[in-house]
């Protein structure tokens, strides 16, 4: 296990450096950062100086070496458009958008696995051809589609739910359903894939052949197994949402990190943008871990070796 | 005669497939007593599987059941709700499962499985099922009893599982026990061993046992009666020593000789094989199932159904057109080749 | 397991329609809700000059002078009295009474101190030029002081009453130390006289202001009545339109005609097209800097005015209140003539004027916009006609203003709207004084255009302006196109009066 | 096992009756559902696409705004009229005729960002898969970077710092979402790697490359059909996130995602601007879905869930 672990980290540590490195080199996909940075009243007295003030006149390497270094230590420079230290701004906003996220994935949960789980007990019924349904569109309608018609009925024709904005758990509930039912098919297909799988398997009819209730059978013995897949999905779809509520957000007025994010890439503030796609693949890395150790705990083939 | 545990009779398997209804067991009967071992025995695909299934009430959903009498222990098995049928299942008739190595479940440990059966049916504490569990392993010949309740499946061996899936169908000290293929999948060696437990446990136990295989060496060591099965069907039933000596339905024949039987088949005998494959069993079938591989067919074999009828000793049946006397004719006309 | 799962679901339902859901509502809880698509962090009207924040400056600030947006006659705000002493000097006697948002006393020294900070170049001030032209101030008295100019000024009133907030004396001293050593002083917290008080900020969501019940009694803006105002942001059109129509919102603005028209035909909400400052116009780059040569050539840039059908865009995109402009400035501005060349619609003199400068075929540009894409598409939709085809990069203002700057932009469709100056100064003389905006830097219209800035005699600026706007249209540096006419859609139990400045007077605003 | 038993007859049988593999195949395909359904919407559009300069009413650039806004034929309205059949848009441009032109653009960003994703994904795919060791190794870690960055968010920042266009779009994409190729190419690959044909091929000493192209290829085709189908839809719904942003195509050109995007202002009081270009948008992608479910279902029925 600690092996495995040791491993896992590895990797993660990895990719996440990886992952810094492109993300440093966005910077110069505009072109030289220093003009970008002086801004509108510089002379090119100040753009020189603004090269020696934040290194630009240095070797790239040493340029991502003191970066990456800042950046480490919670240090991510300074937006360009709302003066203020990123690091602050991004931690101001990652919770709103954590906390959508983790609404929506609750969501998506409560709605796919039972969903996926009755439709393998009953293949080919009709609770599985609904949920196939909802599959299939899900995949197939925009998202800002499904968000604006959702606000049209839940909000303005019924009004039932507040319309925007962040104000109670109320204003939380159309954000996290748009979000969430765009994965749940894929979670959805897992589900019902993996149980159906486990369901002929040899120890389903083992535990059958115990005499025990069928609850037991479907829960304790085949959604235990079926589940350990989701786990891997879940995490990884969570990362998603945290990068892909970009338009949600937009959308239902929820000042997060995708709204940020959008703001700062038509603000063209490059040291926020840089440091919001930073952080969110960190994150992503990070759940991956959690979502490997989580598996590994889960199954006793990896846990315990 | 020992006290019948289970009595089945005129058990029909159907399962409907896109291009029709699809037979695998027809009209099967056949009673097991207290300590009795019956043998079931026939080619992979003849439906002795889903017979045991049948019994378990654990076919594929699809799959419908009927049968005339269906009785475990004097009770009816046949008008039981699934509920009921849960009860029993387990607790007064056990299964034991071909695959050992995917018959476990991988994410719980041996003593979470071995017990959970126990606490289900019987009013135990876990740490009494523990100690049954335990006491359980060690009559399987399973070292370190207890340690072993905390290891998972993927930690033992193919040969240990076995011994663990024996241990568990014997928890709630069944009536009936069900092997189906217990030793298939396991290595030459160990066969023999778990072969010789399972006979000596239900001697220990006094269970009724059924055991299906199709290794006509298993049999002819451990089976008290034999039924052999061919395409849905019981096509001979007797004694061991009935079938084994005096095989009548030329299937049988045929089948004996296919498989070497230690101290009966001589070194270096001619090893014969069948000719033909196995009918569809989807739709009805008229005459004798055996008809398209047998040597001696002739009209009267196809013209109607042929039911079960007496051989020559008691207790030995057999389904052929053919009498007793000529079928075994043919079948010293054919081994003097 | 299902069942119990519906059971839930419905349950949350039904707790959520039984009133659950928190009502922004305006009028019940005294709270008028508006917003637009911008988010504003900084809370000073010094260190962030977007129209949000002119609008929060005129209610969290005062003047010295209030001008009245219907007569346009200047009246006594934070300045009882004033009179200039020589055009260079203007004399002010100021108001006793007043307090500021911390409670602290309103006296001379609040107004030397506003002017000197703001007047100091060093310290960064967004729109200098609103501030610039003071020297500094001079405290005679308690409540007298006299402002020294650098040289005349004559829209000195205008700016004045709309540019010149007064700040409690040292109110920037202790502003925090941005990352590279200055002082962030847009991160002071906000104080001012206004008729509101700023309580809440929660950057990029909203600004809470609040009834400053000590406000002067004798102020022309009014006592203010609703007891709260909160700004918000919210980028979406749709998701305004869906609060405004169930009550979360009690006022937008920048309706697109299409909506504001359906909105006005339900009836649910009071819908109306009001005159504006803000003028669209199109600015060539006539010297060549951005790479791309086509409109170096007159007559190129005669064959996009002539492509361009701006009635029809007027008309149909715009709204009744918006017209066509031939100069470059708007009409309702101090010495806007529109005695100047017009380029009337003639796609088919635009496509002889194109074959005459060698593009029979057209040719492929990029046009860049920020604002109402729709009328840009417009734009590129008539210039396709004539064989033209523009590609559109659609930024946001402060990015594509740096590339303007820099020259980048073959063609910018952009507006203005003057800060709300009702002077010609405040354009023409913003983009076509040589400065990084000009795009022809024209010595003779610099020329003109010192010299209206400088005179005090109306009837030579009106001269000189005239001199620089005939330039300008000839030679075709911009093709103005259009007043903005804005849609306010606002709740029925708001009663709300439309100004011409594009400043909401939301201090003033009473509920029905 | 009784399962398995009950299978082998039923292919036995189903052996017994078909003539051939081809019929067979042909069979499936004609009786999928939803493969049927697919294919014929898909070819609709396809048909669309390649006949709009033929079939379109008016030329879709050309803007009368004297005439806009007019709703389709079957509105109860005055301003109808057939000259427009579905009506004209908010700069009086014939919707049908846009319609028309919006499906070249939407199939051809989906289609090239899926053969651009394809290309890539399908390449490190296999090498990993055939290879195996230190090529799987480092094509894993490629993998795992390129799904901890955020897609819109990337996708987004990338095309606000280079400036939008029809080619950056299809680029950025088609590079972005490659990972599905590559993961699902990688462990067919790994399948078929084990499969004796191949030893076969190898004992007999054929070339790498020749195995790779005449062993491996043909044999994880459907796979990549699957994938592929699954991506262009993908590709197609990020694009019209991105129009929905502005971000996307740029007009006046007429994608479906743009349509949309530029009808949204007027959802709440002209729903059928959005609901047609919406509609289109949703039954294309839902075509193309329901063709890869139905390739995999038709060429490898065992792994029908």
């Amino acid at each position: 296990m600690l092996q495995y672990v040791l491993k896992r980290l590895g990797i993660a540590i990895l990719v996440a450096v990886t992952v810094s490195m492109i993300t440093f080199s966005m910077i110069y996909l505009s072109g030289d950062p220093a003009i970008a940075l002086a801004g509108e009243t510089a002379t090119q007295e100040d753009i020189q100086n603004i090269r020696r003030v934040y290194g630009y006149d240095q070797p790239i390497v040493v340029q991502y070496a003191n970066w990456l270094w800042n950046a480490l230590q919670g240090d991510f420079g300074q937006s360009h458009y709302l003066k203020k230290p990123v690091a602050d701004v991004i931690f101001e906003r990652l919770p709103t958008t954590m906390l959508l996220g983790a609404c929506a994935l609750i969501f998506a949960l409560v709605l796919s696995i039972p969903l996926g789980v009755v439709a393998a007990v009953r293949p080919n019924s009709l609770i599985d051809r609904i949920a196939l349904t909802i599959a299939v569109v899900g995949q197939a309608m925009p998202s800002f589609w499904f968000a604006l018609t959702m606000m049209l009925w839940l909000g303005i024709y019924w009004r039932l739910l507040p319309i925007s904005g962040t104000a109670s758990w109320a204003n939380f509930v159309m954000p996290s359903i748009a979000l969430g039912y765009y994965i749940t098919p894929a979670v959805m297909r897992l589900t019902r894939a993996g149980m159906l799988e486990v369901l002929s398997s040899d120890y389903i009819r083992t535990a059958r052949a115990k005499g025990l209730r069928p609850m037991t059978v479907l829960f304790k013995h085949a959604l235990r197994n079926a589940i350990i897949p989701v786990v891997s999905l879940a995490a990884v779809q969570f990362g998603f949402m945290l990068g892909g509520s970009i338009v949600i957000e937009t959308i239902f007025a929820v000042n997060g990190l995708g709204f940020l994010a959008w703001e700062s890439i038509q603000r063209a503030d490059l040291p926020m943008m840089q440091a919001i796609v930073l952080v969110l693949s960190f994150f992503y890395i990070i759940l991956t871990f959690l979502a490997d150790m989580l598996n590994a705990w889960l199954d006793p083939r990896i846990r315990v070796m | 005669m020992a006290e019948r545990v289970l009595e089945v009779e005129d058990l029909c398997v159907e399962i409907p497939i896109p291009s029709g209804m699809l037979r695998p067991v027809q009209h099967v009967s056949f009673h097991v007593g207290q300590g009795e071992t019956l043998a079931i025995v026939g080619e992979s695909g003849c439906g002795k599987s889903l017979t045991s299934l049948a019994i378990m009430d654990l076919l594929p959903s699809k799959a419908k059941r009927r049968a005339e009498r269906l009785v475990l222990d004097g009770d009816a098995l046949t008008g039981m709700t699934e509920r009921q049928m849960a009860d029993i299942r387990g607790n007064q008739m056990s299964m034991i499962f071909q695959e050992p190595m995917t018959s476990l479940n991988p994410a719980y440990t041996i003593g979470n499985q071995l017990t959970e059966a126990m606490l289900r049916h019987k009013s135990v504490s876990l740490a009494e099922a523990k100690d049954r569990a335990v006491w359980l392993l060690e009559k399987v010949g399973i070292t370190a009893a207890r340690s072993r309740l905390g290891q998972y499946p993927h930690q033992l061996s193919g040969g240990l599982r076995q011994r663990v899936m024996i241990a568990m169908a014997l928890m709630c000290g069944p009536d009936m026990i069900i092997a189906d293929e217990p030793t298939t999948a396991l290595d030459v060696t160990i066969q023999a061993q778990i072969l010789h437990l399972l006979a000596e446990l239900q001697d220990e136990f006094h269970m009724g046992m059924i055991l299906i295989t199709h290794d006509l060496g298993v049999v002819a060591r451990v089976a008290d009666r034999v039924a052999v099965m061919y395409a849905g069907q019981f096509v001979e039933t007797g004694t061991a020593a009935q079938i084994f000596d005096s095989p009548t339905h030329p299937y049988t024949q045929g089948l004996l000789e296919c498989i070497p039987i230690p101290g009966k088949t001589e070194r270096g005998a001619h090893l014969g094989s069948i000719p033909g494959i196995v009918p569809s069993l989807v739709g009805e079938i008229r005459g004798c199932h055996f008809a398209g591989r047998c040597p001696y067919v002739h009209e009267a074999c196809t013209a109607e159904d042929v039911s079960l009828r007496p051989s020559l000793d008691a207790g030995h049946e057999y389904r052929c057109v053919l009498s007793p006397q000529a079928a075994i004719a043919n079948r010293n006309k054919q081994a003097a080749q | 397991m299902m069942r119990s799962i519906l059971t839930g679901l419905a349950a949350a339902i039904a707790a959520v329609s039984l009133g659950v859901v928190p009502s922004y509502a305006g009028k019940s809880d005294d709270t008028l809700n508006w917003a637009t698509d911008r988010e504003v962090a900084v809370v000073d009207p010094y260190y962030n000059n977007t129209r949000e924040l002119v609008i929060q400056g005129h209610m969290g600030w005062d003047g010295l002078l209030f001008r009245d947006a219907t007569t346009g006659e200047f009246q006594p705000l934070l300045a009882t009295k004033w009179e200039w002493k020589d055009n260079v000097t203007l004399e002010v006697d100021l108001r006793e009474g007043v307090k500021f948002h911390d409670g602290s006393d309103f006296d001379a020294d609040d107004v030397v101190y506003t002017v000197k900070h703001v007047s100091n170049k060093d310290n960064g001030v967004l729109t200098f030029r609103n501030v610039g032209w003071m020297k500094e101030a001079e405290k005679l008295a308690s409540h007298k002081v006299r402002i020294h100019l650098h040289k005349p000024f004559p829209a000195a009133l205008a700016y004045l009453s709309n540019a010149v907030f007064i700040v409690p004396s040292g109110h920037y001293d202790n502003a925090p130390n941005k990352a590279d050593g200055k002082k962030d002083f847009g991160a002071v917290k906000p104080v001012g006289t206004g008729p509101y008080k700023m309580t809440e900020l929660k950057a990029g969501e909203y600004i809470l202001w609040e009834k400053h019940s000590d406000y002067f009694k004798a102020s022309p803006k009014g006592q203010p009545t609703i007891g709260k105002i909160r700004f918000r942001t919210i980028k979406e059109l749709n998701t305004q339109l869906a609060e405004l129509l169930t009550g979360g919102l009690d006022w937008i603005w920048d309706v697109p005609k299409d909506q504001a028209e359906r909105l006005q035909e339900q009836g649910q909400v009071t819908v109306e097209n009001a005159k504006t400052m803000r003028v669209s116009y199109m600015a060539f780059d006539v010297d060549g800097d951005s790479g791309q040569k086509f409109f170096t050539d007159k007559k190129v840039r005669m064959a996009v005015a002539h492509a361009i059908n701006r009635e029809a865009i007027t008309k149909n995109l715009v709204g009744p209140a918006s017209s066509v402009i031939h100069s470059a400035c708007h009409p309702d501005q101090f010495a806007c003539t529109q005695d100047v060349t017009k380029w009337n619609y003639d796609p088919e003199k635009a496509k002889a004027l194109l074959k005459e400068a060698g593009y029979p075929d057209g040719f492929e540009f990029d046009i860049y916009a920020y604002r109402q894409r729709e009328y840009t598409e417009a734009v590129i939709g008539d210039l396709a006609k004539v064989g033209i085809k523009a590609k559109l990069t659609f930024l946001q203002y402060r990015k594509l203003r740096d590339l303007v700057w820099k020259g980048q932009t073959p063609i910018n469709h952009m507006t203005w709207g003057s800060n709300s100056i009702p002077d010609v100064s405040a354009i023409t003389s913003h983009f076509f004084s040589g400065g990084r905006d000009d795009p022809a830097k024209d010595d003779d219209v610099i020329k003109a255009l010192a010299e209206g800035d400088t005179s005090t005699d109306p009837e030579a600026r009106k001269m000189a302006y005239k001199k620089a706007l005939a330039k300008i249209s000839a030679e075709l540096y911009w093709l103005p196109m259009f007043t903005y006419a804005k849609y306010y859609v606002y709740s029925k139990d708001l009663d709300f009066q439309t100004t011409p400045d594009e400043i909401p007077r939301f201090y003033s605003a009473k509920w029905n | 096992m009784a399962v398995t038993e009950i299978k082998s007859d039923a292919v036995a049988l189903e052996k017994a009756i078909e003539p051939s593999p081809g019929a067979l195949l042909r069979r499936r395909v004609f009786s999928h559902m939803g493969l049927m359904i697919g294919g014929g919407i898909l070819l609709v559009i396809l048909a669309m696409a390649l006949l709009a300069p033929l079939i379109s009413p008016h030329d879709p650039y050309d803007q009368i705004l004297d005439r806009k806004l007019i709703p389709p034929v079957w509105f109860d309205s005055p301003k109808v009229t057939w000259a427009h059949p579905l009506g004209t848009d908010q700069l009086g441009r014939d919707y049908l005729s846009r319609l028309f032109w919006g499906a070249r653009i939407s199939l051809l960003i989906g289609f090239a960002a899926m053969l651009i994703s394809g290309v890539i994904g399908t390449t490190l795919g296999v090498l990993a898969g055939y290879f195996g060791g230190r090529v799987d190794m480092v094509v894993n870690f490629i993998i795992t970077t390129r799904l901890s960055m955020p897609v819109v968010l990337v996708a987004l920042a990338v095309v606000s710092l280079i400036g939008s266009s029809l080619t950056v779009v299809i680029w950025v994409l088609g590079l972005l979402i490659w990972d599905r190729f590559a993961v699902v190419m990688r462990s067919a690959t790994q399948q078929v790697r084990g499969l004796d044909f191949v030893a076969a091929a190898e004992a007999l000493g054929c070339s790498t490359w020749r195995i790779l192209a005449s062993e491996i290829m043909p044999n994880v085709t459907n796979h990549l059909i699957v994938v592929a189908t699954i991506e262009m839809a993908h590709a197609i719904l990020l694009e019209a996130a991105l129009s929905f942003l502005g971000l996307g195509v740029q007009p006046p050109e007429p994608s479906w995602g743009l349509m949309i995007a530029e009808a949204k202002g007027l959802m709440f009081f002209e729903a059928w601007l959005i609901t047609i270009p919406g509609t289109a948008l949703f039954l294309l992608v839902l075509a193309i879905n329901l063709l890869g479910d139905g390739v995999r279902d038709v060429t490898a029925p065992e792994n029908r869930n």
